[in-house]
């Protein structure tokens, strides 16, 4: 499981792609019928301000452990096979991808559930966070005031 | 020895990423917060904002958590990842 | 809009990937925040029966127009910025790629919704069948008997 | 000329992909049926069937419809792609 986890669930400063991603949770099993895969962005507007760059910092360790625990959760909560999780840090210019999650199922409804309870649990519960870069300056962005 | 440790906004806050307290014995979160505050006045405002979450060896910590020696304790403002 | 469509919504004898249909509907706009994809892939199992094989047969003109009208409603109802369609036809071997469907928004919660939308209605009004190959032979199948 | 065309398992029972009528006018959907029962006997038990849907020229058509010289008609068994 840990080996597993540590391929499928990672936090890194370099670009992922996708389709291996994608990749990753099929390898899993035949069985597979059904891939649901959230990714997330970098927008060049927020909150009605233009953002020209992203900037992600993360608890190392702590923010890993997180995701490592969404993984499981979601495999023992939900009727799916596999997932994956790949979060970036550090700079991130706009359209640039931030991350993706991947929900594999036989049956399309679980991987759809899955994926977005995963991304709202991200959102939640794992240690990182994002500094804007606008006209104004560089902020802080508290999601969760 | 406890290792606090300042993210984001706090980090920014306090002008450092860590800091280190000696301690004699094991130390109640709200006593922490007091040094903090008096060594970091600028954290002052925050640190008791039910939106700053506190963790105890990278887990979630309750307020009334005691820390002791060898313990990191995380200050961590509101999460916006994803 | 039509020329949009005719890039955006497919249907091909030859793979695709998922990685490059994102990227199509991600080049869209530097407002999206959120891209959902779902992947239909071939399973080994369906119903008690094993497989190993499948064959699409559509019906052509009338499914890529259903497929286009797909994609123009999910634009119309939805809060979404693109929407991209791709399903392959002829023969399929297990765990290659059927279908994919990726929806860009700027939120994500309406690129779940159209998404999860977009391949309940394409199962629901887009001519295409698939011909099962089981130990007992070739069988249709009817989703909704 | 009407052109009838047949997919999936309706394809496999009228051994056939395509089946076309001359008509000298307009002909409602059951006349339709009633020729298609007589010259593809296989088709008799399905063809009523609620669970399959026709179109003229690419469009769902209801029971009730009319087909004239030029129409295309298809047999549309329960779709099961995605």
């Amino acid at each position: 499981m840990k080996t597993k986890s540590s391929v499928l669930v990672k936090i890194q400063e370099k670009g992922f792609s996708v389709g291996e991603v994608v990749e990753s949770v099929k390898a899993a099993s035949k069985g597979i019928g059904a891939v649901v895969t959230f990714l997330g962005a970098a927008r060049d507007f927020s909150k009605g301000s233009v953002i020209t760059g992203l900037d992600f910092e993360h608890y190392p360790g702590m923010a890993e452990k997180k995701l490592i625990d969404i993984r499981e959760r979601a495999l023992k909560n939900f009727d799916i096979i596999e997932m994956a999780i790949v979060h970036r840090t550090g700079k991130i210019e706009i359209g640039e991808d931030i991350v993706v999650i991947a929900a594999a199922s036989a049956h399309r409804n679980d991987a759809f559930m899955a994926c977005e309870w995963a991304i709202t649990e991200l959102k939640r519960t794992t240690p990182i966070w994002k500094r804007e870069t606008t006209k104004s300056g560089e902020v802080w962005v508290s999601e969760t005031p | 020895m406890i290792t606090v440790r300042f993210f984001a906004m706090l980090k920014s806050l306090a002008k450092t990423e860590v800091k280190e307290y000696s301690v004699s014995g094991p130390v109640r979160l709200e006593e922490l917060k007091s040094m903090l505050k008096k060594d970091f006045p600028a954290l002052s405002g925050v640190l008791d904002s039910r939106s700053i979450l506190i963790s105890i060896n990278q887990e979630f910590a309750s307020r009334d958590a005691v820390v002791k020696d060898g313990d990191e304790v995380g200050l961590l403002p509101p999460f916006s990842g994803g």
